[in-house]
C-alpha cells in the first residue's frame, strides 16, 4: 500500500545505518523476564565481538533480575524475527550477520521467577 | 479539621514557566503571554503533509515574509480566547439591546420605504463578503506560523461571521427572508457587486497566510469598514433618517476601529523586521489596493452616487497616512 | 400611518440556514478546485454538501454568551484557587504527576487540534462543517489555555510543570502524544475529521476527561475539576459534530465506506495507545480513586462504543480491528505504564514511585483475573529492593514502536508473559511494532511513517543535545534531582508536607 | 438495548434540569458521582423546556444546557422546545 496524496510522496527513511557513525541499532529482550518494561536499544560498533558488549553492557542492565546470575551466554537460545538463530557470541555482530536494528531475543528455559 | 490555607505564606520556587522566564524575566507571567507565546510546536515534526510533502506541518517558508522571532508580532488588545472571548460577549449584550430597541419601538417600520430599500441594497451582499473574510481569516490562523499571529485571525474570523451573522438579523428585521435572497442575488449577478466578488475570490485563492493578511485584513477592510459603517451608515445614512440602522451595526463600527490597531500593530512589526519583507508588503499592497478601490466604489454609489468617488479617494488618503505609521513606505 | 406588522417567526433550523449556510456561494472568477485544492485528493466523495445537518445550531452571539458565562466561572475558581493556595488541598502531592503528564502531553494536543480545526474549517467546501470546525477551532485553543492558566500555579510551587514548551517537542515520552497529532494533521481534512472529530473525541475522550476529572474532584483538584468539565461542555458539541460528520460521508457514497473504515481501525488504535496513559493516571495517580480504568472502559468504551457501532452498522461499519484486542489490554496497560514509568522514573519530568498496599489491595481487588498474577509480584520485588536501599532503576533505553512512538512495554494479547514484538522490513529498512494494529498502519502508509523523528534512536544519533544524559537532560530543560525519580524523597513531596504542615499549626493559634 | 446518556455538572443550575429529565423519562437513572450527575435511558432521552421551566419558575432556553454540559452520547436532536438523544436501530 502506499500514502494517499496530492502530490508525490517519496520514500524517505530517516534512521539509515548512515547516521550512526559507524556504529549501529542493536535490539535486546529477555523472552517471559518483564521486570524490564520493555527491550532495550544499543548502539554497539558491528565490529564488536557479540559477548564482549552481552558482558560489558547487556548484563548489567539486566542484573537487577533475580535469575540474571544464571544466565550463560553460550547456551541461551537466540530468536530473530521470530526465527531461531544460531549465535557465535564469540565473533562480531557482523561476523554473525547481525544487522541495523535487528532484534535479538534471547530465551532461558526453566528461568521465570518473575513471571509466573 | 478544617485547614485554613490561606493563612500560609509560601516563597514560591519560580515565578513563571520556563519559556516566559526566558523571554520575559524572572517575574510571573501574565495569562495572555501564557496563553500565546510558543504554545505551537517548532520542532521534531513527525510527518509531511500529504497534501504537499515539500512542506513542513508547521512552515514558516509558507510566507515569502521572513521572521526571526515570529513572536514578535504582538496583539495590543492582548486577546487570548477569554479576554477575546468576554469582550465580545458585553459587545453583544449591547448589540442585543439596540436590537431589542429597534425591535420593540418599531423603529425600522419608521424609516421610508426607499431609504430601507437603500439600506438593504447596501448591507445584504455584504454578508458574503463577511464570509470571505471568514474564509480567509480561517485560513492565516490554520497556516500561518506562531500563535501570536495566528490566534487574533481566528478570533477575527469568528467575528466575520458574527458580523455576516448581525447583517442577516437586520436584513430579517428590516426586511424579510426575501430580503437577504436578494441581496445574495446582487452579490453573485449585479455589476455594483462583482469587483467585489472577484477580488474575494480571488484572495482565497492565494496560500501564502501574510499575503492573505495583507489583501483582506488591511486594505480591503480598511477600506470597506471605514467607509461602509462609519461614513455611509453613521453619518450619511442616519442623517437622513436611518439612525436606527446604527445602532444595528454600532458592533461593526466599534470592531473595525478596535481590529485596525491589531492590524496595524501586526503590519508595523512585519515591516520593521527588514527591507525585504517592507518589499514583499508593498508589492501585495500595489497588487491589491488599487483593486481594493474600484471594487469599493460601486458599493459607496448605491448611498453616494456621484459622489463616490471623491469619498473612496479621501479613504485612500487616510489609508496612506495609515500605512506611513505602520512604516510601510513605498 | 405605518403599522409595525407581526413577522412570522423564524424556526431554529430556517434561522440558522439563513445565518450561516446561506453566506456561501459557488464562485465564478476562480475555479472551485482552486479555493478547496485539499477536498478531493483523499478519495472521499461528496455530492451534496447541503445534506450536512448542523448538529447544534449555535450562532456566534449566542456562542459568545454561553462561553463568556463558563470562562468567567472557570476563572474565578482558579483565581481563589491561586490566592488561597488551593494546591495544599489535594489529598497527596504524588497526585501532581498526573497533572504534569497532563500538561506535557495533552495541552500541546489540545492546540493542535485548534490548528487542525482551523484548516478543516477553511479546506472543506461546504459552509456547515466549516463553521462547526471554526468553533471547534477556538474551543481547543480555549482548553489549551485554559490548562496553562490552570496548572500555572502549580508550577510555581512544584516541579516538573516548568518546561512543558521544551519538553511538548523534544521528551522522548512527549513524542506520543505528537506524533498522534502530526498524524492527524498531516492527513487531509477527512482524515483529521474522521480521527480527531469522531475517533478520538466521540469513542475516546470521555474516558479521559469525565471519569479521571471525577476522579481530580474527589482529590480536592478544584483547578482541574474545573478545566476539565469545563472543557468536556465543548467536547459534547464536538463529539456531537464528529458523529455527524461520520454520518454525512457514509451517506454521501459507498465508496467512502473502505475509507472511513480503515481510519476508523487506524485512528481507534491510535487513539487507544494515547488514552491508555489516563489508565495510569486513573489507577496509580489517583490517591483517592473514583472507579478503575478497566470499569471506566466498560461503561465508556464498551457499553457506549457498542452502541454507537450497532447504530453505524446500517451503513456497513463494522467495529474497529484492534477492539477484541483492546479489551484484552484493558486488565494490563495500566499496570504494564506505571511499572516502566517506576523504572524509567530518572528520565521523566514527574515522579514514579511504588503502590502502597493499601493501593496493590484495591488493584488486586479492581483487576482480579490479572493483577496478583502478573503484576503484583513485579512491585513486591520492586519494593523488597528498595527497602534493601537498592531501588531498581532501568538505565536501559526503550525499543519504540515505529507507529505509537510508545516503548514496547505491551505483552502479546494472548499471552501475558511475553512481550508483543512485530517487524517489517520497507525498502530495506528494518521498523519495529508494538502490535499487530500499529504494524498495519504502517504497511498502508510507509512512506508517511518511515520519516517519523523516533526519540530514542536520535539520542544514538547524537542529535538530542549532542549525546549522553547530561546533555540530553539539559536539552530537555530536565532538572535532575527535582523533576524526576522517585516520589519518596522528592523536593514536592517534602514541601508538600511542609506547607500542610504549615497551614494545620497556622490554623491551631 | 443500547443506552444514550447525558452527564452534567453537579451545581444549582442543573439540579431543575436533573428534576426535569426524570419527570419526562421514567425510565432513566440518575447516578450522582464527584462533581457530576449522569443520566442513562435506554435508547432514548429527552429534555423539554418546558418541565425545566415548570421547575424553575423562570424561562429557560435549551442552548444554554451548553453551560452545564459534561458530556453525551447518542444522536442529538435540538429544536427551541426540546433536546433528545437516541439510538437508529
Amino acid at each position: 500500500m502506499a500514502v494517499v496524496a496530492l502530490k508525490p510522496y517519496p520514500l524517505r527513511p530517516v534512521d539509515g545505518i548512515e547516521h550512526y557513525h559507524g556504529d549501529q541499532l542493536v535490539y535486546w529482550s529477555w523472552d517471559h523476564h518483564l521486570m524490564f518494561a520493555a527491550p532495550f536499544i544499543t548502539c554497539p560498533s558491528p565490529s564488536t565481538r557479540v559477548v564482549d558488549f552481552l558482558e560489558a553492557t547487556i548484563r548489567p542492565l539486566i542484573a537487577a533480575d533475580p535469575d540474571a546470575d544464571r544466565v550463560d551466554w553460550t547456551c541461551v537460545e537466540w530468536i530473530r524475527d521470530h526465527e531461531p538463530i544460531a549465535i557465535d557470541v564469540g565473533k562480531s555482530f557482523s561476523e554473525n550477520g547481525i544487522g541495523h536494528k535487528d532484534l535479538l531475543r534471547f530465551r532461558t528455559p526453566g528461568m521465570n521467577t518473575l513471571c509466573g | 479539621m478544617q485547614i485554613d490555607l490561606r493563612t500560609v505564606t509560601i516563597e514560591p520556587q519560580r515565578h513563571a514557566y520556563d519559556h516566559l522566564e526566558q523571554r520575559f524575566g524572572a517575574k510571573p507571567a501574565s495569562r495572555y503571554q501564557e496563553a500565546s507565546y510558543d504554545i505551537q510546536a517548532v520542532e521534531n515534526l513527525h510527518y509531511r503533509p500529504t497534501w504537499d510533502p515539500e512542506q513542513q506541518l508547521y512552515d514558516p517558508d509558507l510566507s515569502r515574509v521572513r521572521m526571526r522571532d515570529w513572536y514578535a508580532i504582538k496583539d495590543p488588545r492582548q486577546f487570548y480566547y477569554s479576554s477575546y472571548t468576554l469582550t465580545r460577549a458585553r459587545q453583544q449584550d449591547t448589540a442585543e439591546a439596540n436590537f431589542a430597541f429597534v425591535e420593540s419601538r418599531g423603529l425600522s417600520a419608521l424609516m421610508p420605504g426607499e431609504l430601507t430599500a437603500q439600506v438593504l441594497a447596501l448591507l445584504m451582499p455584504l454578508r458574503h463578503a463577511a464570509w470571505g473574510a471568514n474564509q480567509n481569516n480561517t485560513l492565516i490562523c490554520g497556516y500561518g506560523f506562531g500563535t501570536t499571529f495566528t490566534q487574533p485571525c481566528m478570533f477575527q474570523a469568528m467575528d466575520q461571521l458574527g458580523i455576516a451573522q448581525y447583517l442577516s438579523r437586520l436584513g430579517l428585521l428590516l426586511g424579510d427572508p426575501e430580503s437577504l435572497g436578494a441581496g445574495k442575488r446582487a452579490w453573485m449577478v449585479d455589476a455594483t457587486w462583482q469587483p467585489l466578488r472577484h477580488y474575494t475570490e480571488d484572495t482565497m485563492a492565494l496560500r501564502d497566510p501574510v499575503e492573505v493578511f495583507v489583501a483582506q485584513n488591511l486594505v480591503l477592510d480598511g477600506l470597506l469598514y471605514p467607509l461602509v459603517y462609519e461614513h455611509l451608515v453613521d453619518d450619511v445614512l442616519s442623517a437622513r433618517g436611518a439612525s436606527c440602522v446604527a445602532m444595528l451595526t454600532q458592533f461593526m463600527s466599534e470592531w473595525g476601529s478596535e481590529t485596525r490597531k491589531w492590524i496595524d500593530a501586526v503590519t508595523k512589526t512585519l515591516a520593521a523586521e527588514s527591507a525585504d519583507n517592507r518589499a514583499a508588503l508593498c508589492d501585495w499592497i500595489d497588487r491589491w489596493l488599487p483593486r481594493a478601490a474600484l471594487a469599493v466604489l460601486p458599493i459607496v454609489a448605491i448611498v453616494l452616487g456621484d459622489q463616490a468617488q471623491s469619498a473612496v479617494e479621501d479613504q485612500m488618503t487616510d489609508f496612506a497616512g495609515r500605512l506611513g505609521k505602520a512604516g510601510v513606505t513605498r | 400611518m405605518d403599522m409595525k406588522v407581526q413577522k412570522a417567526k423564524l424556526g431554529l433550523k430556517e434561522k440558522y440556514r439563513l445565518m450561516t449556510r446561506d453566506l456561501g456561494w459557488t464562485p465564478s472568477y476562480q475555479p472551485h478546485e482552486k479555493l478547496y485544492p485539499y477536498a478531493a485528493y483523499e478519495g472521499i466523495v461528496i455530492h451534496d454538501w447541503d445534506k450536512w445537518e448542523d448538529p447544534f445550531r449555535l450562532t456566534m452571539d449566542a456562542y459568545w454568551k454561553y462561553q463568556a458565562e463558563k470562562d468567567r466561572k472557570f476563572y474565578a475558581i482558579i483565581d481563589a484557587h491561586a490566592q488561597n493556595n488551593g494546591h495544599l488541598n489535594i489529598t497527596d502531592a504524588r497526585y501532581l504527576s498526573a497533572l504534569k503528564i497532563f500538561l506535557q502531553a495533552i495541552s500541546p494536543g489540545e492546540y493542535c487540534a485548534h490548528k487542525g480545526f482551523a484548516r478543516a474549517g477553511r479546506e472543506f467546501p461546504g459552509v456547515g462543517t466549516q463553521v462547526a470546525c471554526q468553533m471547534q477551532s477556538i474551543d481547543e485553543l480555549r482548553h489549551a489555555q485554559t490548562q496553562i492558566h490552570a496548572l500555572s500555579s502549580y508550577n510555581r510551587y512544584y516541579d516538573g510543570f516548568h518546561a512543558f514548551i521544551q519538553m511538548r517537542d523534544r521528551m522522548w515520552y512527549n513524542s506520543v502524544p505528537r506524533s498522534f497529532f502530526d498524524d492527524a494533521m498531516t492527513g487531509g481534512p477527512f482524515e483529521f475529521m474522521v480521527a480527531i472529530g469522531f475517533s478520538f473525541e466521540y469513542v475516546l475522550t470521555n474516558l479521559l476527561f469525565v471519569p479521571f476529572m471525577s476522579g481530580a474532584a474527589y482529590n480536592g483538584d478544584m483547578a482541574t475539576v474545573t478545566f476539565g468539565f469545563s472543557a468536556q461542555s465543548d467536547e459534547a458539541r464536538h463529539m456531537t459534530l464528529g458523529l455527524e460528520c461520520i454520518k454525512f460521508i457514509l451517506e454521501q457514497d459507498p465508496a467512502n465506506l473502505p475509507i472511513v473504515q480503515r481510519w476508523l481501525d487506524k485512528w481507534f488504535w491510535r487513539g487507544l495507545r494515547l488514552l491508555s496513559l489516563v489508565g495510569t493516571m486513573m489507577d496509580y495517580m489517583l490517591p483517592k480513586r473514583v472507579m478503575s480504568w478497566a470499569e471506566a472502559w466498560e461503561i465508556y468504551a464498551e457499553d457506549n462504543g457498542s452502541a454507537l457501532f450497532k447504530d453505524l452498522a446500517r451503513y456497513g461499519i463494522r467495529p474497529p480491528k484492534g477492539w477484541k484486542d483492546a479489551a484484552k489490554a484493558r486488565d494490563h496497560i495500566s499496570h504494564q505504564f506505571m511499572l516502566a514509568f517506576y523504572q524509567w522514573s530518572f528520565g521523566t519530568a514527574f515522579h514514579g514511585w511504588i503502590p502502597s498496599e493499601a493501593d496493590l489491595d484495591w488493584l488486586s481487588s479492581k483487576y482480579p483475573e490479572t493483577f496478583d498474577r502478573h503484576y503484583r509480584p513485579r512491585w513486591d520485588y520492586f519494593k523488597k529492593l528498595a527497602d534493601a536501599g537498592t531501588q531498581f532503576r532501568n538505565v536501559g533505553l526503550a525499543k519504540l514502536c515505529q507507529c505509537c512512538q510508545m516503548p514496547c512495554v505491551f505483552t502479546e494479547p494472548d499471552d501475558p508473559t511475553l512481550l508483543c514484538h512485530r517487524e517489517r522490513v520497507i525498502d530495506g529498512h528494518r521498523y519495529h511494532f508494538c502490535s499487530d494494529h500499529c504494524r498495519e498502519i504502517v504497511e498502508h502508509e510507509p512512506e508517511k511513517y518511515v520519516q517519523a523523528w523516533m526519540p530514542m534512536n536520535q539520542l544514538f544519533q547524537g542529535t538530542s543535545g549532542g549525546g549522553g544524559i547530561e546533555n540530553w537532560m539539559r536539552w530537555v530543560n530536565l532538572v535532575d534531582g527535582k523533576d524526576n525519580g522517585d516520589f519518596v524523597g522528592s523536593r514536592d513531596q517534602r514541601n508538600f508536607a511542609a506547607w500542610r504542615g504549615m497551614a494545620t499549626s497556622n490554623n491551631g493559634t | 438495548m443500547s443506552q444514550v446518556f447525558i452527564v452534567l455538572q453537579s451545581n444549582e443550575e442543573t439540579r431543575a434540569i436533573v428534576e426535569a429529565i426524570e419527570q419526562d423519562n421514567p425510565r432513566a437513572k440518575v447516578t450522582r458521582q464527584p462533581a457530576m450527575v449522569r443520566i442513562d435511558a435506554p435508547e432514548h432521552l429527552v429534555i423539554r423546556r418546558t418541565t425545566v421551566e415548570e421547575k424553575t419558575g423562570g424561562a429557560f432556553d435549551l442552548q444554554s444546557l451548553h453551560i452545564n454540559l459534561v458530556t453525551l452520547g447518542g444522536h442529538v436532536s435540538e429544536d427551541e422546545d426540546e433536546l433528545s438523544l437516541s439510538w437508529n436501530h
